[in-house]
């Protein structure tokens, strides 16, 4: 689904990434775990056109994405949810998740069917629906900012860290929605960056360990 | 049984409604490490930023030994001996992890020093030994603003020990953090504190970690204290485990 | 010492920001004076060659300036400067750096009171006489008026008019009531609510010495809120914008002294005459009083200059030489006479009138004139003159020409 | 580069004791223009800490009319009276407005320093019988200890006065941004919070950097009432207060010389636009300003400057021993 | 007594409704850009040249005098289509997030470029240009005469007020833009353009002054300085009001006029200082401006 070819990134001067490589498959789910500063954010960010590369080619399907400026890429069917989950804080928890539904244009009933979807994936957030994005707590805003990325999702849905912070009852609900959302949607194709790999153990179909900005080794099938 | 270092009573604040601290009474025993755990949202940083004068609580008294400090100037608490890591961390963005330190170490020796320059060799020595602690001192020249998270976390903690508190508190010191460097963090923090017989209170949600290093545990849940006691037990009590740690 | 080969001098004048309405005429009178010099041979054989300051880049860009022009030898004559505030300062240095300065637009009477200057010199009047005139004149043409308003730019030149209209007042007519004294800030771009606060005082006679760009705007502001038919207007500078906004008829306006062009001692001098058409053809426009000032500060430079070669017999005289050639001259400029006292303060006839249609230009020209003898408004040299007016009565009044008398 | 720095400290105040020598016409233009340094060096010191005031041209007003209103009276008239007097006049206004004013940040503080500064500005044009009005205040030549001298000649020792001063206020603002204080003005701009939570009163610290900047502008100001001879309402106009910012940014807020290096290079380039384009002096400067920013973002004074502290890698072998790359060195 | 202060109460409002138009538009630019543009008065300044040129070609041309109203329109647009989009795109997409003193030098900057650049295109002498006025007549207000024209700006002012609450508060637009004021990078990553959201948002707010100042030329004359003069002013009333806040601005440029009307009418004296006293006291009870909201960091 997304290929990502020997990708280079440099900031200020120091080379992030070099020449990351591989691929996501519709239907898998695919972990990346690094140390911290491995260089984990910045391949997701690097994906959404949020950091400009240095080298390397992004494809989704068919799609180069260089073709499409950071904005359209939710367009094309990526979802992200960033891991300081910055949401807005002025809006309430459902304009949050709504956001990529205004943005990307999306039809009025199109757009709450979606919104439904997620409440139905992610119970919680229907609850929390009229809070100010800025008063849920560390941990709800996780689950806020899952709910938002799935409202484009259709083809890759990235999610950076999501269990960090997470209290364990959280994190294991939160592991369950995955769970739920892989049956309910076979065709997106997931990327997970962690820094903790055991929650993610039942869920991974494929692990990447980056270290200093580099594929260290793949495994195939995860334990 | 020992003195309490800080007394919480009665704290009570709401946010939009939102109760975050519900009459919270807790004591805090001098030399223990004791850990709060509790669902997200249930109002353990509140509680945190209340004792640190930060947030004032609508109802309530923090006693600081027998003095009251609810209402003070977090800068005040900090000179009476508390010093706080944070969850999201706080740097000095823009100056060197090293100068961060010695910002730090230069306020607990009085910064009012006229004009004598701040890299003196008695501020870089300490310096430079607090961030060997976490192994930081290869980033000593580094931009904080730059280090990535995990290592913002870590010099994050380092600062707060810079100030030698009586009471240090930390909110979730370990996320952000590896999963590989999370008990390697934790033993060299035990250790640092052991050394400098300090009190501790963590914020975590890592119950291994809990389990591994709290002398007590206290959950939080909606504002509320829900369970207090021995790790062991506590992490076995039926409520927590629903409302926190989870089922496997 | 060599002669030199051309007649180096500095001109400071507004040539941006809102007061350039006001300076760019003396730019361009300027400019065509010099012109005008050299060809026809320049002074005592040299060409003249000028170097404009913009004094709108503030205090001290303009004393450096100053300084700069004065150190280099080679120039010999200042002619400066537009603001008051840049004329106080430029005095002082103009005696330690010793350099001959002409005041060509400095009538704040400020300037010459206490020190006893030996080079700058001022051949264009001050504010004394030019605002005492206009109540003289106004209780001349308006013997009934009670009500009086000020409206005046907010800073020295607007509050020391202020101060000599009032003090005027008291002394000729202590019946006059003030009520209303308006200062909005000089630049101002809209006075509606002025204009509103003069209307609601409905005062006989408004007076003001607005300038410039702000004048203009008064004017075009003011007139179809009626305030020109509620009271009797007196626009002290209102001569500059005669050609470019429509005035009603029966204003009383001036010139702060006699630099007219229209006044019949301009028209009798030819010189002046072509002056006045060349300056037409060049920019669009005859020349306004404030052109007329630069181009008699040009005459009497030239007076000055030529008075010290005869003096010297002929040979090239130092910048001291020139300074003294000044003191105590008399001259006839383009629009009359100046005589320059010891104090170095210029006596000039006040020329005053009022706006009326012209048979042969579309704008308003000046009618009803009076031109008052410069001696009777000026304050004896060395006496408080704003305390001297308060020595006069309204005897006094009656014995100076009457509205009409200056054909 | 970093060790070079005395040695260029060195040639550019011998190049400035020599220069009257050989340019006399730019001893003026010197004087003025490390007079505005001084201001401007009290507005870099606060961008130190993030804070802009676009008022602070009022308080080298207000040490231009203390000495003014000092030289009125027949005992306070000699020259080191007076740049004392107008330096201490300066800071304790600072100390007085900054205590009402520091507590605000970003926009807000440059607005409410211009708010004061215009305030002030109207004060002094308004009070005519104390300031002059818009005319403003005559300053004739002091005496220098007791020693009367003509114009020329004080204007001489003046200079010499004020490179005197740079060098010595230079070395200990340099000494303040080396100190804990000075750190702590620049936590002031990224980490309040932090600041607070080590025990250190964000207020103290930006109130003590505010009189002193205030200072560094009195003193400035004394300086050019003395030099130009004549003080006017308008050096407290808030675009005033715009040019000293625009000073502080050009020449670099990275150190002492920057504001001096910004304030003379203006000079300069005023002196050149006034002969050859009179009427584009504000074109020429915004784009001078406007170029400087994109090509120089550090200021001209990051031209002489070391480069900047390493930032992060991915590369962790390049974090080499840090003792040695500390600067100054640890003794 | 209604007709001593009913004078007072149109001066206040006409006077408010000018000031309104130029402090919505910095207010607008930097709740959206986060950046204190400097220059924008100078948008207002070329706006009003623009206004009179354009009516002084029509009436040289002899066009109907009715064309004259939305001639102002048309030059503000016109303006805001010219300077808006590249000026952003140029000069001020580069400082974002370049901390305070840059982008207020780079404005700053090109503030003083646009100055001498007036200067140069339309002169020192000022313009004039009033037919919208005359031909719209006057009324008496308490015994003063005023202008139909200034009871105008006021309707206009306030159908500009409502027009941006609508579009902020009930549009996508609208909705995008306070994603982007409030963070840029997510507004990017979930889809929305934020470059062309900047883009339109400086636009508008230049725009909105260069309207500020076509409505003011025909009761003003336009002549240099009127953009430094003006954007004081609209500083005023934006700190007042709360940065970004638009009907902070609105209550703001009403409290600011009144203060000038009242110190006009009764200490004249103080005039030139009423917008800075009136700041400095709203901002000492209410440092963040009457409608702002304190930011306070979570931690
Ligand atoms: N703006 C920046 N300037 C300089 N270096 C940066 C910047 N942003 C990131 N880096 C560096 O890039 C490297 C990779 O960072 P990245 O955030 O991708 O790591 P990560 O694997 O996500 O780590 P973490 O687990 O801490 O989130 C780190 O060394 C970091 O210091
Ligand atoms: N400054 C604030 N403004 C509004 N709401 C707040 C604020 N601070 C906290 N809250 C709310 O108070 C509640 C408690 O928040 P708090 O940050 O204390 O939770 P927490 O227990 O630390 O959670 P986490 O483990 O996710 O960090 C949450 O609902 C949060 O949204
Ligand atoms: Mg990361
Ligand atoms: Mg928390």
């Amino acid at each position: 689904m997304l290929s990502i070819k020997n990708l280079d990134v440099s900031i200020e001067g120091a080379q992030i990434l070099r020449g990351v490589s591989f691929d996501l498959e519709a239907g898998k789910t695919t972990v990346l775990i690094g140390r911290n500063g491995a260089g984990k954010t910045t391949t997701l960010r690097t994906v959404m056109g949020l950091q400009t590369k240095t080298g390397g080619r992004l494809m989704l399907g068919k799609t180069d994405l260089d073709r499409h400026p950071g904005y359209g890429r939710a367009k094309l069917g990526i979802g992200y949810a960033p891991e300081d989950r910055r949401l807005i804080p002025a809006f309430t928890v459902e304009e949050n998740i709504l956001l990529p539904a205004y943005a990307t244009r999306m039809q009025r009933d199109e757009r709450q069917r979606r919104l439904n979807e997620v409440y139905d994936l992610l119970p919680q957030l229907k609850t929390m629906g009229d809070r100010p994005g800025g008063g849920v707590s560390g941990g709800q805003g996780k689950m806020v900012a899952l709910g938002r990325a799935l409202m484009v999702a259709d083809h890759v849905l990235l999610l950076d860290e999501p269990f960090q912070g997470l209290a364990p009852a959280l994190a294991l609900e939160y592991a369950q929605a995955l769970k739920r959302l892989r049956e309910a949607r076979p065709e997106i194709a997931f990327l997970i960056t962690e820094s903790s790999p055991e929650l993610l153990s039942s869920i991974a179909d494929h692990s990447l360990q980056i270290e200093r900005g580099l594929i260290e080794m793949e495994h195939g099938e995860a334990a | 049984m020992s003195q309490p270092v800080l007394r919480a009573e009665g704290l009570e604040l709401a946010f939009f409604g939102v109760k975050a601290a519900d009459g919270i009474d807790l004591e805090i025993r001098e030399g223990e490490f004791l850990a709060i755990i509790g669902s997200n949202g249930s109002g353990k940083t509140t509680f945190l930023n209340m004792c640190t004068g930060y947030l004032s609580p609508t109802a309530g008294t923090v006693y600081l030994g027998e003095k009251p400090i609810t209402g003070m100037a977090p800068r005040r608490i900090a000179r009476l001996g508390i010093a706080r890591a944070f969850q999201i961390p706080q740097l000095f963005t823009d100056q060197t992890l090293l100068e961060n330190v010695m910002l730090a170490i230069a306020s607990r020796r009085g910064i009012w020093e006229g004009l004598k320059p701040l890299n003196r060799s008695v501020y870089v020595e300490e310096a430079l030994e607090l961030l060997a602690l976490f192994g930081l001192e290869r980033h000593a020249e580094t931009i904080t603003g730059t280090l990535p998270e995990g290592l913002r976390k870590l010099a994050d903690i380092t600062l707060a020990l810079a100030l030698n508190p009586k009471l240090l508190l930390l909110d979730e010191p370990t996320s952000g953090v590896s999963a590989i460097e999370r008990f390697s963090l934790m033993e060299k923090l035990m250790a640092a504190l052991r050394s400098r017989q300090m009190t501790a209170l963590f914020v975590e949600h890592d119950m291994e970690v809990v389990r591994r290093y709290a002398d007590r545990v206290v959950v939080w849940d909606a504002g509320k204290i829900i369970a207090e006691g021995n790790p062991a037990q506590v992490l076995k009590d039926p409520k927590v485990v629903e409302r926190v740690v989870g089922v496997v | 010492q060599d002669n030199p080969d051309t007649l180096n001098i500095g001109v400071f004048t507004f040539t941006s920001g809102p007061a350039a309405a006001y300076g760019m005429p003396g730019k361009q009178a300027a400019e065509l004076m010099i012109e005008r010099i050299n060809a026809d041979g320049g002074i005592g054989g040299l060409p003249i060659e000028a170097k404009f300051v913009d004094e709108a880049q503030g205090a001290e860009g303009v004393i450096s300036e100053y300084r700069r022009m004065a150190e280099d030898p080679s120039n010999q004559v200042a002619v400066a400067a537009l603001s008051s505030g840049n004329c106080l300062a430029l005095a002082p240095l103009g005696e330690q750096l010793k350099m001959p300065t002409i005041a060509w637009n400095c009538d704040t009477h400020q300037l010459l009171l206490n020190d006893r200057l030996q080079y700058t010199y001022r051949p264009n009047g001050n504010t004394i006489p030019e605002f005492t005139a206009f109540v003289a004149y106004l209780l001349e043409r308006n013997p009934d008026v009670k009500r009086v308003a000020i409206i005046n730019p907010d800073y020295s030149f607007g509050h020391d008019a202020a101060e000599i209209v009032k003090t005027a007042f008291e002394t000729f007519a202590p019946d006059v009531e003030i009520v209303a004294e308006l200062f909005p800030k000089l630049g101002a771009s809209t006075y509606q609510t002025e204009i509103s606060r003069l209307s609601s005082a409905r005062p006989d006679a408004i007076f003001s010495n607005l300038w410039g760009g702000d004048l203009e705007n008064f004017v075009r502001q003011a007139s179809p809120r009626g305030i020109f038919m509620q009271s009797q207007v007196i626009l002290a500078l209102g001569e500059t914008v005669l050609q470019r906004v429509d005035l009603p008829e029966g204003v009383i306006v001036g010139m702060l002294g006699d630099g007219y062009w229209l006044s019949p001692d301009s028209q009798a001098n030819a010189d002046t005459v072509a002056f006045a058409e060349a300056y037409h053809k060049r920019y669009g426009e005859y020349p306004v009083f404030p052109a007329m000032k630069m181009a008699n500060a040009f005459v009497v430079m030239k007076a000055a200059i030529e008075k010290a070669i005869d003096a010297k017999g002929g040979e090239w005289p130092t910048r001291d030489e020139i300074a003294a050639a000044m003191k105590g001259m008399e001259v006839d400029t383009m629009t009359g006479h100046v005589r320059i006292r010891e104090d170095n303060d210029g006596i000039v006839d006040q020329v005053i009138g009022v706006t009326a249609k012209s048979d042969t230009y579309d704008f308003k020209v000046i009618a009803d004139m009076v031109r008052y003898d410069g001696d009777v408004f000026m304050a004896p040299i060395d006496e408080e003159p704003v305390e001297w007016i308060r020595t006069l009565d309204s005897a006094f009044l009656k014995a100076l020409p009457k509205p009409g008398s200056y054909k | 580069m970093t060790r070079l720095l005395p040695l260029i400290t060195a040639i550019a105040v011998l190049t400035l004791l020599l220069l009257p020598v050989v340019l006399p016409w730019s001893q003026f233009i010197i004087t003025i223009a490390i007079a505005k340094g001084f201001a401007a060096l009290g507005v870099a010191l606060l961008l130190r800490g993030g804070l802009i005031s676009i008022g602070h041209a009022m308080y080298f007003a207000i040490g231009a009319y203390v000495t003014a209103f000092m030289m009125k009276s027949d005992m306070l008239g000699d020259l080191a009276l007076l740049l004392l007097g107008s330096t201490l006049v300066a800071t304790l206004v600072g100390l007085i407005v900054g205590s009402f004013l520091v507590r605000f940040r970003a926009i807000f503080f440059a607005m409410l320093n211009l708010a004061v500064s215009m305030v002030l500005f109207a004060l002094f044009s308004k009070l005519y019988g104390l300031t002059g009005g818009t005319d403003g205040m005559r300053v004739s030549v002091p005496a220098i200890f007791g020693n009367v001298l003509d114009k020329a000649a004080f204007d001489g020792v003046l200079y010499y006065v004020c490179i005197a001063l740079l060098v010595i206020v230079g070395f200990l603002v340099r000494a303040y941004f080396k100190s804990p204080l000075g750190y702590g003005l620049k936590a002031i701009h990224t980490n309040e919070v932090r600041l607070e939570y080590l025990g250190v009163s964000a207020y103290s610290i930006t109130l003590i950097a505010y009189t002193i900047s205030a200072a560094l502008a009195g003193l400035g100001g004394a300086m050019a009432a003395l030099s130009i001879g004549h003080v006017l309402p308008e050096y407290a106009y808030w675009t005033e207060s715009g040019h000293l910012v625009l000073t502080a940014v050009l020449g670099g807020i990275g150190g002492v010389a920057g504001p001096f290096i910004g304030s003379v290079f203006l000079e300069a380039v005023h002196t050149f636009a006034v002969d050859f384009a009179a009427d584009a002096w504000n074109m020429i400067l915004g784009a001078t300003l406007l170029l400087v920013i994109f090509f120089v973002p550090r200021g001209l004074f990051g031209l002489f400057e070391g480069k900047p502290a390493k930032r992060a890698s991915a590369d962790e072998e390049t974090g080499d021993t840090p003792n040695t790359a500390i600067e100054g060195g640890a003794k | 007594m209604l007709n001593s202060i009913l004078p007072l109460l149109v001066d206040g409002l006409a006077n408010a409704a000018l000031i309104f138009f130029v402090a919505v538009g910095l207010t607008l630019v930097f709740s959206v850009l986060r950046i204190l543009n400097v220059a924008h008065g100078s948008f207002y300044s070329i706006g009003a040249y623009g206004a009179a040129s354009l009516g002084l070609w029509l009436v040289s041309v002899g066009a109907n005098p009715w064309l004259s109203y939305p001639a102002l329109l048309v030059s503000a647009a016109l303006v805001a289509a010219l300077f808006g989009p590249t000026i952003e795109r140029l000069l001020v997409r580069w400082t974002y997030g370049k901390g305070e003193a840059i982008q207020i030098l780079v404005t700053f900057g090109l503030f003083l470029i646009l100055e001498d650049l007036q200067r140069m295109v339309f002169g020192v002498q000022s313009l004039y240009q009033d037919t919208p006025m005359t031909l719209l007549g006057v009324t008496m207000v308490g015994g003063v005469v005023y202008l139909n024209y200034q009871i105008l700006l006021i309707v206009l002012a306030l159908i500009v007020l409502i027009g941006l609450r609508l579009l902020i508060k009930r549009t996508r637009m609208g909705r995008l833009l306070a994603a982007v004021v409030a963070d840029r990078e997510v507004s990017e990553a979930m889809g929305i353009n934020t470059d062309r959201i900047f883009m339109l948002a400086f636009s508008i707010g230049v725009f909105l002054a260069a309207l500020g100042g076509a409505l003011a030329t025909p009761t003003t004359g336009v002549a240099p300085g009127l953009g430094a003069e003006t954007m004081v002013l609209a500083f005023a009333v934006a700190a007042i009001g709360g940065l970004g806040q638009i009907e902070g601005a609105a209550i703001a440029a009403v409290i600011v006029a009144t203060a000038k009307v009242l110190a006009v009418y009764f200490v004249p004296a103080l005039d030139s200082v009423a917008p800075y006293l009136v700041m400095l006291a709203v901002l000492m009870v209410r440092p963040q401006g009457l409608f702002g909201v304190a930011e306070t960091r979570r931690v």
